[in-house]
């Protein structure tokens, strides 16, 4: 459906209304949890673990299609409903890292989880395409070598989250009126 | 998102360390090795190490190591902190890069508990026992109260909960009237300990429920004696007991004490009152075995002696 | 008192209702059926058979049955008691034994269940919903709140505890930012019966936490204007809100109301207020779309013009 027609529609308005404050809400709680490993773990700065990031060979759910000039809304729609998911499962590996946080790790799993399927059945109820992109590899993260390691992979999973969240906030805002 | 390549192997740099918990004080050495080919952009023989302790930079000695590894030792006389991060950095396209860490945490193997007592509660039969933890070991110690019938048969207990000296034993792990060997166990990673041993039937330090005055009248009217009626508290009533019982005037802070008084229920006589007073009156039962604990003092009953 | 025989069966005597639960003041019809050879000492053809209701005797018919048993029917014409027993004797030995029992209970189906509201709570996203019962229909009647999903997948929902009508949904079954479906379900033996069905997105029904003033100070020092600064709740940190401020002068009973402050914090201006006069402030807000529950006003805080 051509962006302006979507963009007219009164219920669409609402979703998108409801699903940018709970998208500033789950950057909120991504941002707590940031704060919690970086006093747990002296992990804070993400320009101190490029090389171990590199060595781990940690990748970012792909949010290309949000990005394009040629903003096609099924496809990144598509695309922040997927990555929702895939981090809905790395997020396990968060909850193992911070035993004492496991409340607030389970609400941004339930969160992520609301936001991708408020995602999915909005598209459904706009009779959007719904386009899936391969998700190899990207399955809840494998075990670690050393607790070191663990801890970086924790770091990343949520800094990549947060810029995931970042992007997908501007492409929703960019279609409110 | 930790998105791993399928397969890719972590093996750029690794921290190693003598022990990750060592007694308060004593030396630490560690070791940061590089593999540089596997670290992407690490130009070998130009690799610089560099250590820092939570944020205290500390001094290492970095030599070239086996199949071109760099190696970077670490000695620390005296670990002095409880728990501390020691971290390998490297520099790398002009930044300094955390490489990899050892969690370190010093302290003492746990102290020995003591003053272990126990209580049974005659309302659900579980035995409580509480005892004094010692001197903190700094680390993560469990402790569990440890609990064995006479033939030694399986050892049975309790683990306090939120780090308390105290926890319960229920019913079902407990022989009564019979001896059971009680004690604390702790342990960490730097060794283990117990308390002494208690060797107590939990009947012996039952807490019973306090008897009830039933009533208090003189006797006859014109003597100086006053007859009490009482009963023990029906969670007792299979037991034999001892009680006493004591009353006191108003103004009188010292209480006066009738001991010996044996049985279940009944009524008892006293005489040696002052005419036209007040007097408070309490009792309290004891097992007959006189081993274990007194109950709470009663309600306290007043009764004024008639007029000479 | 009838002694099961091991392993016997219990052919000798059955009470049959037409059904155990039936609506008040309606009839009740009973059979009680004597098998007596099954009967040790039960002479056949002497069973007089005589039934009471709780205690209260009532006739029945007896007559002959099939097999040689002795039969006698009973019709209760309007049962008007929500629960009974109903006991069936015979003489035998020259005593009267109660040989069978039948319960009966009597009500309504579940009245409707009305009123049904929620309110999430933002400390730990659990939707509370409270409904009134309507009338007691006297029988065990089961209420549930069920709660679904707009693509209607699995209704989920909770139980009320104690016989309350009110219980809460926990996070994990809840879809927020969309509409839900919420209604209230109560059965009974006589029925089922459903509560209005509601549709709303939790977050509308979201009570937020009140906001905090920061501080009032007069801007500039002439005029009658104060300037406040006030910050949301963190919880609310991330929603759109309109707040409003209220202000009292000490003897005045009204207070006057400051409307449509938007924003997450920052400072506000108001003007109109006398020289040297203390006053008490107040805020509170709502989410942006006017939909869902003031939050409680903040704390007051006290202010003291400056003098003119």
């Amino acid at each position: 459906a051509p962006l302006a027609e979507l963009s007219g529609d009164h219920g669409f308005q609402v979703f998108l209304q409801k699903n940018l404050e709970f998208t500033r809400k789950i950057k909120g709680d991504v941002a707590a949890l940031q704060r919690v490993v970086c006093d747990t773990f002296q992990l804070c700065k993400e320009e101190e673990l490029l090389l171990v990031r590199q060595d781990l060979g940690i990748t970012q759910a792909p949010l290309e299609q949000c990005h394009s000039r040629t903003f096609q809304a099924e496809a990144c729609f598509s695309q922040i409903r997927d990555g929702l998911r895939v981090y809905h499962g790395s997020l396990a590996a968060v909850r193992e890292l911070l035993p004492g946080h496991t409340g607030l790790v389970e609400t941004l799993q339930l969160d992520a989880a609301n936001l991708s399927s408020n995602i999915q059945q909005q598209m459904e109820d706009l009779g959007l395409a719904m386009v899936t992109y391969p998700t190899e590899g990207r399955g809840p993260l494998p075990a670690l070598s050393s607790h070191f390691h663990h801890q970086v992979g924790g770091f990343f999973v949520l800094a990549n989250f947060q810029r995931f969240l970042e992007t997908a906030y501007r492409a929703l805002r960019h279609l409110t009126r | 998102l930790l998105l791993l390549r399928p397969g890719g192997t972590l093996g750029c740099a690794s921290v190693a360390v003598g022990s990750p918990v060592v007694p308060l004080g004593s030396a630490i050495t560690a070791s940061c090795t590089i593999q540089s080919e596997l670290c992407h952009g690490l130009e070998q023989g130009k690799v610089r190490i560099t250590w820092m302790l939570d944020n205290e930079p500390v001094d290492g000695s970095q030599h070239r190591g086996p199949g071109g590894t760099e190696v970077s030792n670490l000695t620390l006389p005296q670990f002095n902190r409880t728990q501390a991060k020691l971290w390998c950095w490297v520099e790398w396209n002009g930044t300094k890069q955390r490489i990899g860490m050892a969690e370190i945490r010093a302290g003492y193997p746990p102290a020995k508990p003591f003053n272990l007592s126990c209580i049974l509660d005659l309302s659900d039969y579980g035995l409580t026992c509480q005892w004094e933890q010692g001197a903190d070991s700094h680390l993560p110690t469990s402790v569990a109260l440890k609990c064995a019938g006479s033939r030694a048969q399986a050892v049975t207990g309790c683990t306090p909960q939120g780090g308390r000296s105290r926890c319960t034993v229920p019913r079902r792990l407990l022989q009564l009237y019979r001896q059971m060997e009680i004690w604390v166990s702790a342990t960490n990673a730097l060794g283990t300990t117990e308390s002494e041993h208690l060797c107590i039937d939990p009947m012996d330090v039952a807490k019973l429920d306090p008897p009830a005055l039933q009533s208090i009248q003189s006797i006859p009217f014109q003597t100086d004696c006053v007859a009490l009626a009482w009963e023990v508290a029906r969670s007792n009533a299979h037991m034999e007991l001892q009680c006493e019982l004591r009353y006191q005037a108003p103004e009188d802070p010292a209480w006066a004490l009738v001991t010996g008084i044996v049985g279940q229920a009944g009524t008892m006589q006293h005489c040696g009152f002052l005419f036209g007073m007040q007097y408070r009156f309490q009792m309290r039962c004891r097992r007959s075995s006189a081993r274990g604990y007194w109950s709470e003092w009663s309600l306290g009953r007043n009764y004024t002696t008639h007029e000479k």
